[in-house]
């Protein structure tokens, strides 16, 4: 690995950084709202707030946020003298025009038009207070407003129109968009004038880097052998053999480890429809699922099982590990009492002659082989009490087609937030009602009232003890009902080489920060 | 020394290279000088060592002087080509040769012996030296022995770079000079033409212009008019007696006895890789010693009367003049059972068949000759009325025939049959001797076995079951014959049925014919670029020509007294066996 | 993707007719080999006789060794097993595939080689338009349309391929249409109906039989790719392409999960295309 | 018998009788209409073809499930409002009926408007503009390589010796049933981990280049091989070349001068076939390789039901399929004559040298 010892930061450089989430179609995360656009964003493009490693909210451009006693405003005082790189102010009425492109359906947006879902408007009390001003109270919002897809980007930016502003958004960041070239690399060169550090970052002042070459790869080997040849300095999206070969000695490489916020890797059983409506199934299965041999296997040792379906980097997690045993015998007899008693000459349940065919479309995009491998394995220990899994593997269209129209049973989906928020948003009944576009989140349709009314609480409270004892009880509710097998963190993880120093991952989203990043000859 | 060679071609020789192969010697030594000493030559494919393969020369040997003609005749696979090919080196991949004495101008070719008596012959560098230097080799397939991607001015230009040390420019301007001597017309623009714009004629004549572009001593030309129109195989011979008289040895080989006659001052004639017979000329083919040669003199159609046999014996001999006519056989002015009137068939822009009118009596042959691409062909396809004709009809035993949709003449079809020049291709591959006549009969008015179909053309029941593939090629056609006799047809149309084969089976066949039409009555329309076979198989004829029929009357009549100069010219043309 | 197009195959013809030896020593590997596949297909237990799902996470990543002869995948099933047992998968979609385009190519050659000149038209720039598409968007879009699996892929790759086996049958039948010996049977006055069946058809279609021999080689490595991408066999299927598709990911750590199969398809295809060849000798004359 | 038999003393008809339209005595106006007619044949054929290739995509993008707007809104997962998709919809006709938006976009398809990418908010002939060059370069250095590849094993192979003769063809089967997708793993895992000489990720340095470029041009170099071997073992049998030997010419230059040219005959004529086949693998390989290009855009496309964008590049594939196709056998008659001078008509003639068209079947 890189040498512990401290050396002196040189400025100057490139960085090249392969990523393998993915080339955003639009540079601005205002529009659409995903995590590749996160990620080449967050050097580019600072939010309001940030999170230190607990997962407390810090200020960023913003130096305060405070609620109204009837918690249905938020004043948001800035800091005084930040400027956009196109030299137009970061001021109240940036923020104000901001929160409006996020809303205007024009924008599209998807991420960031929900997480301001109770904002109704902003407004400008002095040019370095921005009131927001909520339909009701929203104990989430500062959180949201840390997160990149609300990053506060440049108005003058964001009047170019839509095609401009995708190309090469305006912000405050350590460095700037310079050069997008389709489906190769986006280059990000250093903002010299750049005084917003966040919380936590070891320096003030410029960057150290010349310019960040930032390239895609999709092909997870060639991205790993890119970095082993020393093409690249850095890539994410590492898969777990790599990480072993990457931590060992004499690599020349090291791995930056972080949970990324938001719900765990975890398995949804959709109990709107049988057989999972059936809450014996439902167990019958979990108790079935072995997963942790294949986890030690699969992942060798870079992951730990959850028992829970908050991320360890999320706050109010809650775990429920007895409610996760193997037993078969008790899912023989589960299903027993639940019908499916004779077996076809394959060996699965038969109930009125229909198999307990278990669907599980798989996103080729969102789940890593070494989970593909796993849910293959899952599938092999259920077909032993009679569970007949089908794997299908989907592009990412046809997926969300698929979920959408409620055509699974089973399903892997991630949900990356920085908030326990993210169980109001997945397990809300009211998320089981499809968007226009036919997403909700709430994919293992559960609608139990107590849950619904907990998740609400929890966010329209400001007292962590209140909302640590609603969200627990919420994660109860859904370990008991056994909507939910939770498989282990979704881990970011990033591979580099020894010439790369000081880098970080910022704990908002678990995105790599470049602001402290120098590289050594 | 002056260019000996290059007079012959009427360009100036590069005399340094003359001077390097013949040393110092005068013209006159030189014309008697021995080009090519071959003794007890056998050469043999595949094999090693002890275990090699059986010879397919045996034992051949002649000499050649400068100035001097040798011909080799013999039949397909006699060992013809392979004697010519070992004399550069060329006999074939996996061949062996031995010989006792080989010495191409002056020097033994034979290169070290080996243990078992082989010799290795030359080092390949050495043959690179003698070929195309010391022996010009106009190999057998003159149409396809020109790189068809590359112009011929090229192609002979290649002779030139490699064995003279003339500049690009200098090639250039030899390149034309011998295209000029050996009767190229317009040799500037033909240099930049490749062999497939050319007529088989020009092609020939390119293909011997690079053989004698570096002034060799010996020309060995294999068969260098066989695929060409009599007219155009005049002129080549032509040509190369030119060569010869300007005193390089010409190695001539043919299956053609007449042509053989005409060019040749010695000659060997060749059965099996064996050497039968060989002398003057005039001896050998005048009074041939050897009954192998006998037969092959008597095969020779051409002047031979209707109606006698090819293939019989006890043979007459020979005719020496061929100034026999044909007498027209029985069965003569019956009423005509094919009848073509005013037809015309038009290709694009080239008229094909051109206002062509004739008629077959019934049970006599209508001989159709004419030049390759003369409309022959197209005639016949319309006569049977397979290809529709533009203007004009077709009357088969006087009721109309063609043209008119194939459902009306279906009833009628078991009256003509055909036979093709390549039988192979006519039979389906998949289908037995006994499936495909049997096939044939099924139409037929008075069913027989086929086993005395396979009588009546000579062939024996126990081939029934073999494949085309499998036959030989006189077998092929006669099988061929069975078919369009199965249905007892009153006419048979023959296009060129007997040019693929040896004069030999070609004679057996020729006489097939003849005996079926007396015993069946059926008539021939018979077509053949060959005057010799036409004239011995005609009671009338009909000379073609850019579609159009020319002539055509009483086969004896337009014989002695052609009537049309172009027909004059194809029978002054057509060579005849006899004295020069 | 396609098949090797028309010309390749003409050029083996040519060396038919060079009439060399039928069955030489690559000729006999080559029937090894597909003896052996065909006994993995019809018989996996005979070769193997594990369970080609059965998991054994503690057994994950062995190498080659005794017990595992090929070594074991990510979750600890044998691979050699998995490989005898992929056979049939693998060779049901070559023949399956190579069958649709072929069948597909029958009707579409023979109607433009024997419908006359309107549907000749017809046909002939629909071919040209097949073929100006990319092969593998078909597929691609086949599968978008219709979901990915075996029976998809399959379907894909045979559409993909008919318009190139279209092509050869079309030449084959009009060749054979315009051939001398149909000419001979037209002057014994046999009607279209009988020439058709008697000579046309079986000399048009004899040969495609040794086209289905070269084609499943190709069809199997299309599969595969399809596969590769993701879109082919759904796991756990122990079909090959799905095996690189799993491995290819451990290849830095673990090159066994994709190197065997990788040879299984290579071995499979080459030895169908040797075969196919010397078919092809055979029935040339 | 040699010869006798099947090839006839006489041979007649084919290329070999002399009788060359468009040769001597053809009328020369007559040669300049069939020509300005052919090429108007070609190029209404080829109109026809990239109309028919997009309509068949529309129409089959169609099929597919999914609502076109949302692939505007961000694409799957979106969560657009209802007005926005209400307000796309309108926007881009997808609430007229679907011959209404065939017919709007052919129209502006006439007018060389290819529309704009619903992922990407470009246009999709920038986005093409900006793809088509790395995709060309890698199929034509592919094509380049594998023909070298190709022509330099079957001259190499066929100098004589069984052993080389084995090998040679050996590799060209082994080649062609390699899947390029292993292929690709299997080089960098060689060359790329383990050795270091190449990236593993593609660049158009020339370094970048090597690994793609052998991933797509070692399976074709297979094909070309087995028929170019073909075309060289023919023309080295043929008269021609026994006539070059009498001549003197040694081997290396029968094979520089006569054989090559004919073995690079058929590559020629499969240029067109290849161009497909390298689109094809390059869809593959650029993913491989994380190299921007068309196929790696096409693969997305579809997999975003970016419709405009996926037709786009498939009229952009048909055209260089096109263009590729008349290239071809523009380039083959002229390294041909003998192709210029058969006629395409019936022709019942045997014929004992028969060029190396792609249409010719003889099985
Ligand atoms: N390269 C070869 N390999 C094996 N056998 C050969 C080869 N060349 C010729 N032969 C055989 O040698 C014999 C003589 O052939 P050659 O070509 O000399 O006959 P030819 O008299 O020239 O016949 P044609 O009149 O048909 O040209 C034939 O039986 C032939 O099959
Ligand atoms: N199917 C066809 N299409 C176009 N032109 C043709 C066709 N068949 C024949 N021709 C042309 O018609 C003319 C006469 O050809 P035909 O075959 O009848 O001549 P032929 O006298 O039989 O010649 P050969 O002696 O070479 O057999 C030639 O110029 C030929 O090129
Ligand atoms: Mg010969
Ligand atoms: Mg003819
Ligand atoms: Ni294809």
């Amino acid at each position: 690995g890189p040498s512990d010892t401290p050396a002196t930061p040189v400025a100057g450089g490139t960085l090249t950084y392969a990523t393998g989430f993915g080339e955003p179609t639009c540079l601005d995360p205002h529009v659409g709202g995903n995590m590749p656009q996160a990620l080449v964003g967050t050097n580019v493009l600072e939010s309001l707030f940030s999170q230190d490693e607990t997962g407390a909210i810090v200020p960023w451009l913003a130096e305060s946020g405070v609620a109204a006693d009837d918690g249905l405003s938020w004043d948001v005082t800035l800091r005084d003298g930040i400027a956009f790189t196109d030299g137009t102010p970061m001021d109240a009425e940036a923020v104000k025009a901001n929160v409006e492109h996020m809303k205007d359906p024009e924008t599209a947006s998807s991420t960031a038009i929900l997480a301001l879902g109770k904002v109704s408007s902003v407004d400008v009390v002095s040019p370095t207070v921005a009131r927001f001003v909520l339909s009701e109270p929203d104990s989430a919002l500062l959180e949201s407003l840390a997160q990149t897809w609300l990053a506060m980007e440049s108005p003058a930016g964001l009047e170019r129109g839509m095609e401009a502003n995708c190309e090469a958004p305006i912000g405050t960041g350590p460095f700037v968009f310079s050069e997008w070239v389709k489906q190769d690399h986006v280059t990000l060169t250093r903002n010299d004038d750049w005084t917003s550090a966040p919380a936590g970052a070891t320096h003030e002042g410029p960057a150290y880097l010349d310019t960040i070459e930032w390239r895609f790869i999709p092909d997870p080997a060639t991205r790993f052998a890119a970095l082993q040849s020393g093409e690249v300095d850095a890539i994410d999206e590492m898969q777990p053999d790599n990480v072993v070969a990457a931590t060992a000695d004499g690599s020349g490489l090291d791995v930056l480890t972080g949970a990324l916020p938001g719900a765990s890797i975890r398995l949804e059983l959709n109990s709107g429809y049988a057989p999972f409506d059936d809450e014996l199934v439902r167990k019958a299965f979990i108790a079935a699922a072995d997963v942790n041999p294949g986890i030690q296997s699969l992942f060798f040792g870079t992951v730990e099982r959850s028992y829970s379906v908050l991320s360890s980097s999320t706050p109010f997690g809650a775990s429920f590990e007895d409610d996760y045993a193997i037993d078969a015998d008790k899912a023989n007899q589960l299903l027993d009492e639940a019908g499916w008693m004779s077996r076809d000459s394959e060996g699965y349940r038969t109930k009125d002659g229909e198999r307990l065919t278990v669907d599980f479309p798989v996103s080729t995009n969102q789940s890593i082989p070494a989970e593909v491998s796993l849910f293959e394995q899952i599938q092999a220990t259920t077909k032993a009490v009679g569970f007949d899994v089908e794997l299908h593997p989907m592009d990412l269209s046809s997926w969300y087609a698929a979920l959408g129209s409620w055509d699974f049973d089973l399903t892997s989906a991630i949900y990356t937030k920085n908030s326990p928020d993210v169980l109001r948003i997945l397990y809300d009944s009211e998320n089981i009602i499809p968007a226009p576009s036919g997403y909700h989140p709430n994919n293992a349709h559960v609608s139990i009232p107590e849950l619904d009314d907990a998740v609400t609480a929890a966010g329209q409270t400001t007292d962590p003890d209140e909302r640590a004892a609603l969200y627990e009880k919420a994660q109860e509710l859904l370990a008991d009902g056994a909507y939910v097998l939770p498989l282990y963190d979704h881990l970011q993880k990033i591979g580099y080489g020894d010439r790369v120093q000081g880098l970080s991952l910022l704990p908002t989203l678990q995105i790599p920060y470049f602001g402290d990043t120098w590289v050594s000859e | 020394m002056s260019g000996t060679v290059g007079d012959s071609t009427g360009g100036s020789t590069g005399d340094a290279i003359g001077d390097s192969i013949g040393g110092s010697a005068g013209e006159e030594l030189l014309r008697v000088e021995e080009l090519l000493r071959v003794e007890e030559l056998r050469v043999g494919f595949g094999g090693r060592g002890a275990r090699r393969g059986p010879a397919v020369v045996d034992g051949v040997s002649f000499t050649l002087r400068a100035g001097r003609s040798l011909a080799i005749v013999g039949e397909s696979g006699s060992g013809k080509s392979v004697t010519a090919r070992s004399l550069v080196g060329l006999a074939g991949a996996g061949a062996w040769t031995s010989a006792s004495a080989l010495e191409v101008v002056g020097a033994s070719v034979l290169g070290p012996v080996g243990a078992d008596g082989i010799a290795r012959g030359l080092s390949a560098a050495a043959w690179r030296k003698l070929r195309g230097r010391a022996i010009g080799l106009v190999v057998q397939d003159a149409l396809v022995s020109l790189d068809p991607l590359r112009p011929i001015g090229r192609e002979i230009g290649d002779a030139l770079r490699l064995h003279t040390p003339l500049s690009a420019a200098e090639r250039r301007a030899r390149v034309l000079s011998l295209l000029e001597s050996v009767g190229m017309p317009d040799p500037a623009s033909r240099v930049h033409q490749r062999s497939g714009e050319l007529s088989g004629g020009l092609r020939q004549r390119a293909l011997i212009a690079s053989a004698l572009a570096a002034s060799p001593r010996l020309l060995i030309a294999d068969e260098p008019t066989t695929a060409l129109d009599s007219t155009v195989q005049a002129q080549i011979l032509a040509l190369l007696e030119g060569v010869r008289d300007a005193g390089t040895g010409l190695l001539f080989i043919s299956h053609d006895l007449a042509v053989v006659s005409r060019i040749a001052d010695d000659v060997l004639v060749m059965r099996a890789g064996r050497v039968v017979e060989s002398g003057p000329v005039a001896q050998v083919l005048g009074d041939p010693r050897h009954e192998y040669t006998k037969a092959l003199l008597r095969a020779v159609p051409t002047g031979v009367p209707r109606g006698v046999a090819l293939s019989a014996r006890p043979a007459p001999p020979a005719p020496p003049d061929p100034a026999v006519s044909g007498a027209p056989t029985g069965a003569s002015s019956s009423d005509p059972v094919l009848e073509v009137t005013g037809v015309s068939k038009r290709f694009g822009d080239r008229l094909a068949v051109d206002d062509v009118s004739l008629s077959l009596p019934a049970g006599t042959t209508l001989g159709l000759v004419g030049e390759s691409g003369s409309g022959k062909t197209t005639l016949a396809r319309i006569a049977l009325g397979l290809a529709a004709p533009d203007t004009g009809a077709v009357r088969l035993d006087g009721l109309p025939w063609a043209p008119g949709p194939e459902r009306d003449r279906r009833s009628r079809r078991p009256l003509v049959g055909a036979v093709y020049q390549d039988a192979l291709s006519s039979f389906d591959p998949r289908m037995t001797v006994r499936q495909i006549l049997a096939d044939a009969l099924r139409g037929a008015s008075a069913p027989r076995p086929v086993d005395e179909l396979l009588d009546d053309v000579g062939l024996s029941p126990s081939l029934a079951g073999a494949r085309p593939l499998e036959l030989s090629g006189g077998q092929r056609q006669r099988v061929s014959i069975a078919r369009a006799l199965a249905p007892s047809p009153r006419v048979i149309v023959l296009d060129e049925p007997v040019s693929a084969l040896d004069v030999s089976i070609q004679a057996q066949i020729l006489d097939l014919l003849d005996r079926l039409q007396r015993e069946h009555g059926v008539a021939y329309l018979f077509i053949s670029h060959d005057l010799g076979v036409v004239q011995h198989m005609s009671d009338t004829l009909a000379v073609m020509k850019d579609g159009r029929v020319l002539e055509q009357g009483r086969a004896s009549a337009v014989f002695d007294n052609p009537a049309h100069p172009y027909t004059q010219a194809l029978l002054a043309a057509a060579p005849r066996i006899g004295p020069r | 993707m396609s098949l090797p197009p028309v010309s390749t195959v003409a050029a083996v013809a040519t060396a038919a007719r060079r009439g060399r030896r039928m069955l030489g020593p690559a000729q006999w590997v080559a029937v090894a080999v597909l003896v052996l596949l065909l006994l993995a297909a019809v018989a996996p237990a005979v070769l193997a006789p594990g369970d080609p799902f059965a998991i054994a996470p503690v057994d994950a990543f062995l190498s080659p060794r005794w017990g595992h002869p090929l070594g074991t995948d990510e979750s600890g099933r044998d691979i050699y097993t998995r490989v005898v047992h992929g056979a049939g998968t693998s060779l049901v979609i070559g023949v399956a595939a190579t069958a649709i385009g072929i069948s597909l190519a029958l009707v579409l050659g023979l109607a433009a080689a024997l419908g006359g000149r309107v549907v000749d038209f017809g046909v002939n720039r629909l071919l040209e338009v097949l073929f100006a598409f990319p092969g593998l968007l078909l597929a691609l879009l086949v599968i978008t349309v219709y979901g990915p699996g075996i029976v998809t892929s399959t379907i894909a790759v045979g559409l993909a391929t008919a318009p190139g086996y279209a092509r050869i049958i079309r030449a084959q039948a009009r060749s054979v249409a315009t051939s001398p010996y149909v000419e001979a049977a037209v002057v014994l006055g046999r009607s279209r109906g009988r020439i058709l069946v008697q000579h046309i058809l079986p000399n048009a279609v004899l040969p495609v039989f040794v086209l289905v021999t070269l084609g499943v080689g190709q069809a199997i490595v299309w599969a595969a790719a399809l596969s590769y991408l993701g879109l082919g066999a759904e796991p756990p299927a122990a079909e090959w392409g799905a095996m690189l598709y799993a491995g290819k990911n451990y290849l830095a750590t673990a090159w066994w999960l994709t190197f065997f199969p990788g040879l299984a398809i290579v071995l499979a295809a080459a030895a169908t295309t040797v075969l196919g060849r010397a078919l092809q000798k055979r029935g040339a004359r | 018998m040699r010869g006798s038999a099947l090839g006839g003393r006489r041979p007649s008809g084919g290329p070999l009788d002399g009788r060359v339209p468009g040769g001597p005595g053809r009328p020369r106006s007559g040669l300049l209409r069939s020509r300005v007619l052919r090429v108007a044949a070609a190029l209404g054929g080829a109109v026809f073809v990239l109309w028919a290739a997009a309509t068949l995509t529309f129409f089959g993008l169609r099929l597919i499930p999914g609502d076109p707007a949302q692939a505007v809104l961000g694409g799957p997962g979106s969560q657009a409002s209802a007005e926005a998709l209400a307000a796309v919809r309108s926007e881009y006709g997808f609430d007229q009926p679907i011959w209404m938006q065939y017919l709007r976009y052919l129209g502006r398809l006439v007018t060389g408007d290819l529309g704009s990418s619903y992922s990407q908010r470009q246009s999709v002939a920038s986005i093409i503009g900006s793809q088509i060059g790395g995709t060309l370069l890698l199929a034509v250095l592919a094509l380049t390589v594998a023909w070298l590849l190709a022509l330099g094993l079957a001259v190499w192979s066929t100098r004589g010796g069984r052993l080389a003769a084995a090998v040679g063809s050996g590799l060209e089967i082994v080649a062609a049933a390699v899947p390029h997708f292993w292929l690709a793993t299997v080089l960098v895992l060689v060359f790329s981990t383990t050795l270091r000489w190449f990236p593993a990720v593609s660049t158009d340095g020339p370094a970048g280049l090597v690994l793609p470029v052998l991933t797509l041009a070692l399976p074709l170099a297979g094909f070309l091989g087995q028929v170019m071997r073909e075309s060289v073992l023919d023309a080295l049998e043929a008269p021609f070349v026994l006539s070059a030997r009498a001549r003197g010419e040694s081997e290396a230059g029968v094979r520089w001068r006569h054989v090559l040219r004919h073995g690079a005959l058929p590559g020629i004529a499969l240029s067109g076939w290849a161009f497909g086949w390298l689109i094809s693998g390059a869809v593959v390989v650029e993913t491989i390789f994380a190299r921007p290009g068309l196929g790696r855009t096409l693969l997305n496309a579809v997999q975003l039901r970016d419709v405009p964008l996926v037709i786009g590049v498939v009229l952009v594939v048909a055209v260089g399929y096109v263009v590729m196709t008349l290239l071809t056998d523009v380039v083959s008659r002229i390294a041909d004559p003998r192709l210029a001078a058969s006629r395409p008509s019936r022709s019942s003639r045997p014929s004992s040298s028969r060029p190396a068209s792609a249409e010719g079947v003889r099985a």
